[in-house]
């Protein structure tokens, strides 16, 4: 028989406001295995967990209860105290009575009577549980960036810089990301390229970096410390090696008529192509799709002008297989489809342009050389308007739900820009909202106002109304003054909303990282873990994560960095001891488990076994403890219950739910 | 049937096998039992008739312990079964030697017996080598007579075939006996209200006496020990109670056996009750084909079953709701 | 229940909205064909309702000067859909004038099975005045 | 058959919640506070495929009046398939404890992400609502443990 | 003697049941086993022979003993009440009559079965002829006369009449009690005699009815416990609990608690079979380790233990209810013959 501690957190008055503590732990003593209960208003607090400690050595208990906030906030820090006091951690369960009860009943009786079934609960189960020591598992000192734009590109140079190694894969031919496509940055103006550029080269000469451009994680296995990753490398039909970037078949290929990419297709590239011309690896890749050798055999034009014979026209895929301790995501983002947004003529007018590609125009390597021009007819616009929040902070299904953050910030920066070069030209900024919290940021929107005269409307664009002349008429609202505006604009830009990378999808199932309803990766806790997914070994860098401009993402590279550091830093790491385990008594060897095992940590052998006096030989299933992650699949599965969860054994939860229908 | 004991006497005698696993002619005309033979005048009560419905698969799990190989006969349903424990490994193809036995049918006595038939002293008609579609049988009440049809088990009705899935030799005839829909008996309970639901289940498990002779002859329910036996499972009851026990146990049978479950119809045949426990195993091959695709356990070798694979696509519970 | 309150909560009912979903976009406005007739803008409406004023609403000129166009419906990217208040608000002014109406399902009784849908809606809207 | 009504009915819900993404959405309902009815009680579990069919119909022999297992996502979970086993799972013992006639409302499977609070606490209702409206269970229950 | 015509015998029932708990054969989905009379009950008296024997109107399949119920920290014990109302068990057969009195020889010694004792206290037996034995009867070969069930009341079913007497006082009470259904016949004994010898004449011709128990006894215990032939009779046996549970003699039973949570531990008892693989299991394992020893256990007990500790009575009846239900086909009588073949090798 256990001797059960029942400690009553009051949370301030997060619980104790709706629970009545002092009733569940008057009904806790009348637990069986109860010795010890009582409350506290801070159990987490050192002082609640010195009470914790005092009871434990003083009335012998062999088990606790901890009726609190939800495990996944404090069970390490209870399991923590546990062990200081010589208890075995994995002797400790939480009644979940704050996240679970308190917060959202009202009903001081009704939360009081389910606070005290929950904690009968975590009480039944604990009678039930047994110490467990967690195993070890090595740690493969290598680290994969999924990425390879700023958020990559900082993460893996903060890994590297402290002595281990890194991969970093990037689909595109190019590491740079969205930021190699941005003109200035805000609040402070500087160039993106002059900043980025350094630390593109820095990252493809640092010894302990590996890039793989051009390439995708086909699939992972294992698990924190010990993940198995498959690459492809997609043929780029240049021999890498051979390359020297002088550039002369870009020049010669024949098929030039693709859109670029990188320009967000307004201006076209060759079929053989580097995206831009600081691109790092600075080697050229062959779009099958377009290159008139792969579509007609004929051509190879490129091949004839390469003094290096790099051209490599029978190049394949390759998969490489490589061994990771911890991997980064920071898959990025992308501006959503404008397509449902029809009322803002985005399809219909050349003139009406996204935030990005107002970029690429401004910048001087983009398609019109730096100079702000119409796209329908290359005259300098006098009128502009910007319009905010184009599918962010939408609770229909045509737009996101959330504030794409960014999008003031650098439409005041944009502002900025076209009224210091173009002095007459108007601008106009039909805004919701203004948000500017950051350092130097509202003083930067202010400064775009005060000092650059940009006309702020608040109100939303209803509508824009391309006009035979080739005019825009923008239809708003002005709210504070409380007329409707019709403009004549030259250029309307479009503030669209950011979405995480749609590949992210297919990257979090890989990585069993979970992801909410936008896409955005899940962090293990909003506010106390913000860079690591909850699975473990899995850290999060830049926008996969949530909306970010580049000073954030830049710090959260380098936390995700640290994050990872740390866990390479272990040679070992504990496993979860929760892992499954098969009676060899009851097992049938009929290898149902080891088929639904995720992990492949089922085998089998032959053992002797003595089953109450009978010796036989039998097939039995053994668990590798190493690589079980305690799903528990297999204890489902498993017909004569011979496989069973430690910490969630089939006895433990069905005294759970003995305990909750009582 | 004497070239079947003829084939298991060379192969005993060439020392193929140490063994036959066959039937042996029982002590009233209907109840042949199980048996091992090992020597040639153990053949003399060799049997193999309409009575030997009992499917010796599963003592093939005990045999593949012995030394040296058994013969075995298994008709055509028998060998699926038998293919299902092999993918499970809890018997060894190596130390068997599979006759498959032609099948025209396996009778059930208690047909026989709720036709009003009693005091019987013998039956003729129920030979394998006899075409006749006729039982003639007398008793001590006079000589009475059925259709061999109308004294056919259940399962075989909606046989699934004479062919054997696995077996090293074929000896004998079958002739197809399938005149009935396997799902016909499913659907009917589909289509009932909750409450009628509800009420037939009622009455034909209040029945059930917890013998456990359903699942001892099931070839699919091969448990070193079962759940229900188990303390460790805190799920071990030995004999009906009050309400809920039955449905329990026959629900989770049902369901541990789900996706391995061959419907070799051995359940509903023991029962003394004669609850149709084929009706729970044959409403989940009736969901897996109907969700999952056509599946027929113990037809092949593929490890996976229904419920240990699954599909991107595969339906949300909530179809069970819709589909009323 | 106040009447106001309760002809507020009518409102909501019967156009299925939440006001409180309102960003204050004003996108609503922007959109309006009417906007310059109006003496409460569409975007107000929303706050006439949370501030449950309606019989300013039920006074105003701007009831009766949508045009049931549903560009505000079609636009308002918070669901809010000011359109939806302001036929809701009609409708109280019908409901309170006490007039029988004939209900929808009536209908098909009375009318020529020929008579265009179109034309059926339109003298809804009309007549229920 | 008629169900007798009563008024001061409170249903016993037993809810199974996969550690990674239903816990955790449940927990987001609660730091949202986003309320749902107190006679659902949460037992966590680290993946939905833990759920043996037997824990659903031992609440239902203790006298639960509905059982629902919440997971992640089909695609999502923590352990790549645990929710694609469970969904065959669950799927066939509801359609089983249909064709013995038990209510099919009493049983439910629903996939909730971390991120999604606010659904973990509409689908509490819901489900409350309805396991209120079919009433007590009496199809499952064991005599022995009725009050 | 009296009789009452079968169409009568609804009324009887009534009658009966007005007063007393009625048990009878009733059938349900398809077959029939002894049940509570209700108006709704399907009787069946044409059937010979019910499913399970009719042992568990005195010693239920499961029965609770008492309940623990936990207040605060103490535990307050509750003992299950015994049997108090007085009942009427119908249609039983000579074999299940003697079924009962195997029974009793075990739960109405020392240490007395009080649960046990009070249904047999409180009940009244009537049994009935067999009129239609059939091939698996057996249970002359115990001694058993199916023609006159030796109960508080005898009945006979001829034609459409069911005769009756009553034979003790618990007999003479319930016929007191029925007397005005019934009439008096001065030719009963006379029809009924011709019954008997009817019954009887079948008998002979049954093909079980000669089997020899010779060399059963209760002094045959190491030399029966130790022969080979063991090895090969268990063989079929699937270790189900089919031939003990439908059996009217089998009083195993085992003895469990179930923890209903509200309503306090139950400690029940159940039957249990020795066939099972987990039966009298101890927490060091298993007496009988393998099926071959269980199997041989239920025989060797039926036909040598119990006569060597109750007069040389068997603890079998004949009833063939084994015969009928074992799904491999195996059973006593195979038992005894392959023990007497043997012999006559010898």
């Amino acid at each position: 028989m256990q001797r059960i501690g029942v400690f009553v957190c009051h949370c301030g008055t997060n619980i104790a406001a709706t629970v009545d503590v002092k009733k569940v732990v008057e009904m806790a003593l009348h637990e069986p295995g109860v010795v010890h209960a009582e409350d506290y208003a801070y159990m987490c607090s050192e002082a609640g967990q010195e009470l914790i400690h005092k009871a434990i050595k003083e009335k012998h208990l062999t088990g606790l209860v901890v009726c609190s906030c939800s495990p996944r906030m404090h069970e390490t820090t209870f399991r923590n105290a546990a062990e200081k006091a010589g208890l075995n951690p994995y002797m400790v369960e939480i009644a979940n009575i704050r996240e679970h009860c308190s917060w959202i009943h009202k009903n001081i009786d009704e939360a009081t009577e389910k606070a005290v079934i929950l904690m009968r609960a975590a009480v039944a189960k604990v009678n039930l549980d047994a110490p467990l020591q967690p195993g070890e598992s090595r740690v493969t000192k290598r680290a994969l960036v999924i990425g390879g734009g700023i958020a990559g590109i900082q993460t893996a140079l903060d890994i590297a810089e402290a002595g281990y190694p890194v991969d970093i894969v990037e689909k595109t031919p190019s590491i740079g990301g969205r930021m190699s496509q941005l003109d200035k940055t805000f609040p402070t103006l500087d160039c993106s390229s002059c900043i980025l550029t350094p630390k593109m080269g820095e990252v493809n000469a640092h010894p302990l970096i590996n890039i793989y451009t051009y390439s995708e994680v086909e699939s992972v296995s294992g698990f924190v410390g010990d993940f198995t990753v498959e690459i492809r490398k997609k043929a780029r039909s240049v021999d890498m090696n051979k390359c020297t970037g002088c550039g002369l078949c870009q020049e010669k290929c024949p098929s030039k008529k693709t859109p670029s990419e990188f320009n967000r297709g307004l201006s076209t590239r060759s079929a053989i192509y580097t995206p831009f011309a600081q691109a790092v690896p600075n080697v050229p890749v062959i779009d099958r799709d377009a290159c008139i050798k792969f579509k007609t055999g004929k051509c190879g034009i490129c091949s004839k002008v390469c003094q290096a014979g790099a051209i490599d026209y029978e190049q394949k895929d390759e998969i490489v297989t490589e061994k990771y301790g911890a991997i980064v995501v920071a898959t990025g983002f992308d501006m959503i489809k404008l397509d449902r947004y029809d009322e803002y003529a985005y399809s219909q007018s050349k003139d009406v342009i996204t935030s990005l590609e107002l970029e690429r125009i401004m910048n001087a390597a983009g398609p019109t050389g730096g100079h702000l021009e119409r796209l329908s007819d290359g005259k300098a616009p006098k009128e502009i308007v910007f319009i905010q929040c184009v599918g962010s902070r939408c609770a229909d299904d045509r737009g996101k739900s959330y504030c794409s953050k960014i999008c003031c910030m650098y439409t005041a920066k944009h502002a900025m820009l076209i009224r210091d070069k173009y002095p007459d030209t108007n601008v106009t900024v039909f805004y919701i909202d203004v948000r500017t919290p950051g350092k130097n940021f509202d003083e930067f929107y202010r400064r775009a106002v005060e000092d650059y005269g940009v006309n702020y409307i608040k109100g939303q664009v209803g509508k824009v109304i391309p006009q035979p002349d080739g005019k825009l008429l923008v239809q708003g609202a002005d709210l504070i003054d409380n007329k409707q505006i019709l403009k004549e604009a030259d250029m309307v830009v479009l503030a669209a909303a950011i979405e995480p990378n749609p590949d992210v999808r297919k990257i979090a199932t890989m990585l069993t990282a979970s992801i909410d309803t936008n896409n955005f990766l899940t962090e293990a806790h909003a506010k106390l873990r913000p860079v690591e997914s909850p699975t473990a070994g899995i850290f999060l860098s830049g926008v996969c994560q949530g909306p970010k401009d580049i000073p954030e993402t830049v710090s959260q590279a380098g936390a995700a960095a640290v994050k990872a550091i740390g866990l390479l830093a272990k040679d070992k790491l504990l496993t979860n001891p929760c892992t499954a385990h098969s009676d060899e008594l009851l097992c049938n060897g009929c290898s149902q488990c080891a088929n639904v095992c995720p992990y492949g940590a089922i085998s089998y052998e032959d053992k002797e076994v003595n089953d109450h006096g009978i010796r036989e030989t039998r097939r039995i299933a053994v668990v590798n403890d190493a690589l079980c992650q305690g799903c528990g699949a297999c204890t489902v599965t498993c017909p004569s219950g011979a496989m069973d969860l430690q910490g969630f054994s089939n006895r433990q939860i069905l005294a759970e739910v003995d305990a909750i229908c009582r | 049937m004497q070239e079947l004991i003829n084939r298991a006497k060379e192969l005993l005698a060439d020392g193929t096998v140490a063994r036959v696993l066959g039937w042996k002619a029982g002590d009233l005309p209907y109840n042949p039992e199980p048996a091992y033979f090992e020597k040639e005048e153990d053949f003399a009560d060799f049997v193999y008739n309409g009575f030997c419905g009992a499917n010796l698969s599963k003592y093939m799990i005990e045999a593949s312990k012995l030394e040296g190989k058994t013969l075995v006969c298994l008709k055509p349903c028998d060998t699926y079964s038998f293919q299902e424990l092999m993918k499970e490994h809890r018997v060894d193809r190596e130390k068997a030697y599979i006759i498959g036995v032609g099948c025209k049918g396996k009778l059930d006595i208690e047909k026989i017996r709720s036709m009003g038939i009693k005091g019987i002293k013998s039956i003729s008609g129920a030979e394998i080598e006899d075409e006749a579609e006729t039982l003639t049988i007398d008793t001590v009440y006079g000589e009475k007579t059925c259709a061999y049809k109308d004294a056919m088990l259940e399962r075989c009705h909606v046989c699934k075939g004479k062919d054997h899935m696995v077996f090293d030799e074929v000896i004998g005839e079958s002739k197809e006996t399938k005149d009935a829909d396997r799902f016909a008996e499913v659907e009917k309970i589909e289509a009932m209200s909750p409450e009628e639901k509800f009420a037939f289940f009622q009455k034909e498990l209040s029945k059930c006496i917890r013998c456990n002779a359903c699942r001892n002859v099931c070839p699919a329910c091969s448990c070193r020990k079962c759940v229900f036996d188990s303390n460790k499972f805190d799920s071990a009851q030995k004999a009906n109670v009050d309400s809920f026990e039955e449905k329990m146990f026959h629900i989770i049978r049902a369901f541990h056996v789900a996706g391995r479950c061959t419907d070799c119809g051995e359940c509903s045949r023991v029962c003394p009750q004669g609850i149709p426990l084929h009706l729970f195993n044959r409403k989940f091959i009736k969901d897996i084909n109907e969700l999952y695709g056509e599946y027929q356990a113990g037809a092949d070798l593929e490890p996976r079953t229904p419920l240990t694979s699954y599909e991107f696509e595969d339906v949300e519970p909530g179809i069970v709701a819709e589909r009323g | 229940m106040k009447t106001e309150q309760k002809r507020a909560e009518m409102i909501k009912e019967i156009s299925g909205v939440n006001p409180l979903k309102c960003m204050k976009c004003g996108k609503c406005s922007a959109s309006c064909p009417s906007y310059n007739e109006m003496d409460i803008k569409p975007h107000q409406f929303v706050s006439y309702v949370i501030n449950e004023d309606i019989e300013s609403l039920v006074q105003s000129r701007s009831l009766w000067k949508c045009l049931s166009c549903f560009a505000c419906i079609e636009r308002c990217p918070r669901d809010v859909k000011p359109g939806k208040l302001i036929d809701a608000a009609r409708q109280i002014v019908v409901r309170e004038k006490g007039q029988d109406y004939l209900t929808p399902d009536e209908i098909p009784e009375l009318i020529d099975p020929d008579t265009p849908q179109q034309l059926l809606v339109s003298a809804f809207r009309r007549y229920r005045r | 058959m008629s169900i007798e009504k009563n008024e001061e009915f409170r249903p016993k819900i037993v809810a199974f919640c996969c550690n990674w993404c239903s816990y955790a959405g449940a927990d987001l309902a609660g730091s949202s506070r986003m309320s749902y009815s107190a006679d659902v009680k949460i037992i966590r579990v680290p993946c939905s495929c833990r759920v043996n069919p037997m824990f659903i119909l031992r609440a239902f022999e203790r006298g639960a009046d509905g059982v629902i297992m919440c997971g992640c996502h089909p695609g999502d979970c923590h352990y790549t398939s645990g929710n694609f086993y469970a969904r065959r799972r669950m799927t066939l013992l509801f359609s089983m404890l249909d064709y013995i006639g038990v209510e099919n409302g009493r049983t439910r499977v629903e996939w909730v992400s971390a991120a999604e609070g606010a659904k973990f606490s509409q689908t509490m209702h819901e489900f409350v609502d309805k396991i209120t409206a079919l009433g007590k269970n009496v199809r499952l229950e064991d005599l022995r443990c009725r009050n | 003697m009296y009789k009452i015509a079968k169409e009568n015998l609804t009324a009887l029932f009534q009658k009966i049941a007005a007063e007393q708990e009625l048990y009878l054969p009733v059938k349900t989905a398809d077959k029939v086993n002894f049940g509570v009379w209700t108006e709704d009950a399907e009787v069946d008296l044409d059937t010979l022979k019910t499913v399970k024997s009719p042992k568990d109107v005195f010693f239920p399949q499961s029965e609770t003993l008492y309940t623990c119920i936990r207040e605060g920290k103490k535990i307050k014990v509750e003992p299950e009440a015994l049997k108090e109302q007085n009942f009427v068990v119908f249609g039983m057969k000579a074999c299940d009559i003697k079924g009962v009195e195997v029974l009793d020889r075990v739960f109405l010694v020392d240490p007395l079965d009080t649960f046990y004792a009070a249904r047999r206290d409180h009940g009244t037996i009537v049994a009935l002829a067999c009129h239609e034995p059939e091939e698996t009867c057996f249970c002359k070969v115990f001694g058993v006369d199916a023609a006159e069930p030796a109960a508080d009341v005898a009945t006979w079913m001829i034609g459409d009449e069911l005769y009756w007497k009553a034979l003790t006082e618990k007999g003479e009470a319930l016929t007191e009690a029925v007397k005005d259904l019934l009439t008096e016949d001065g030719a009963a004994e006379e029809t009924v005699g011709k019954e008997k010898e009817a019954i009887r004449g079948i008998i002979e011709q049954l093909p079980y009815s000669h089997l020899s128990l010779e060399g059963w006894n209760g002094d045959v215990l190491m030399e029966k416990f130790e022969d080979p032939l063991w090895d090969e009779l268990y063989k079929p046996c699937l270790a189900c609990g089919t031939c003990t549970f439908v059996c009217p003699t089998c009083q195993c039973y085992d003895i469990k608690d179930y923890d209903t949570g509200k309503n306090g531990v139950q400690r029940y008892r159940c039957w249990d079979s020795c066939m099972y693989s987990d039966f009298t299991m101890m927490a060091h394992g298993n007496n009988r380790k393998s099926q071959k020893e269980r199997f041989r256990q239920r025989f060797m007990h039926k036909l040598v233990y119990y006569p060597a500790n109750n007069d040389g009575m068997y603890s079998c009846v004949g009833c063939g209810r084994c015969v009928e239900k074992c799904p491999a086909s195996l059973n006593i009588v195979k038992v005894i013959k392959a023990f007497q073949k043997k012999g006559g090798e010898q």
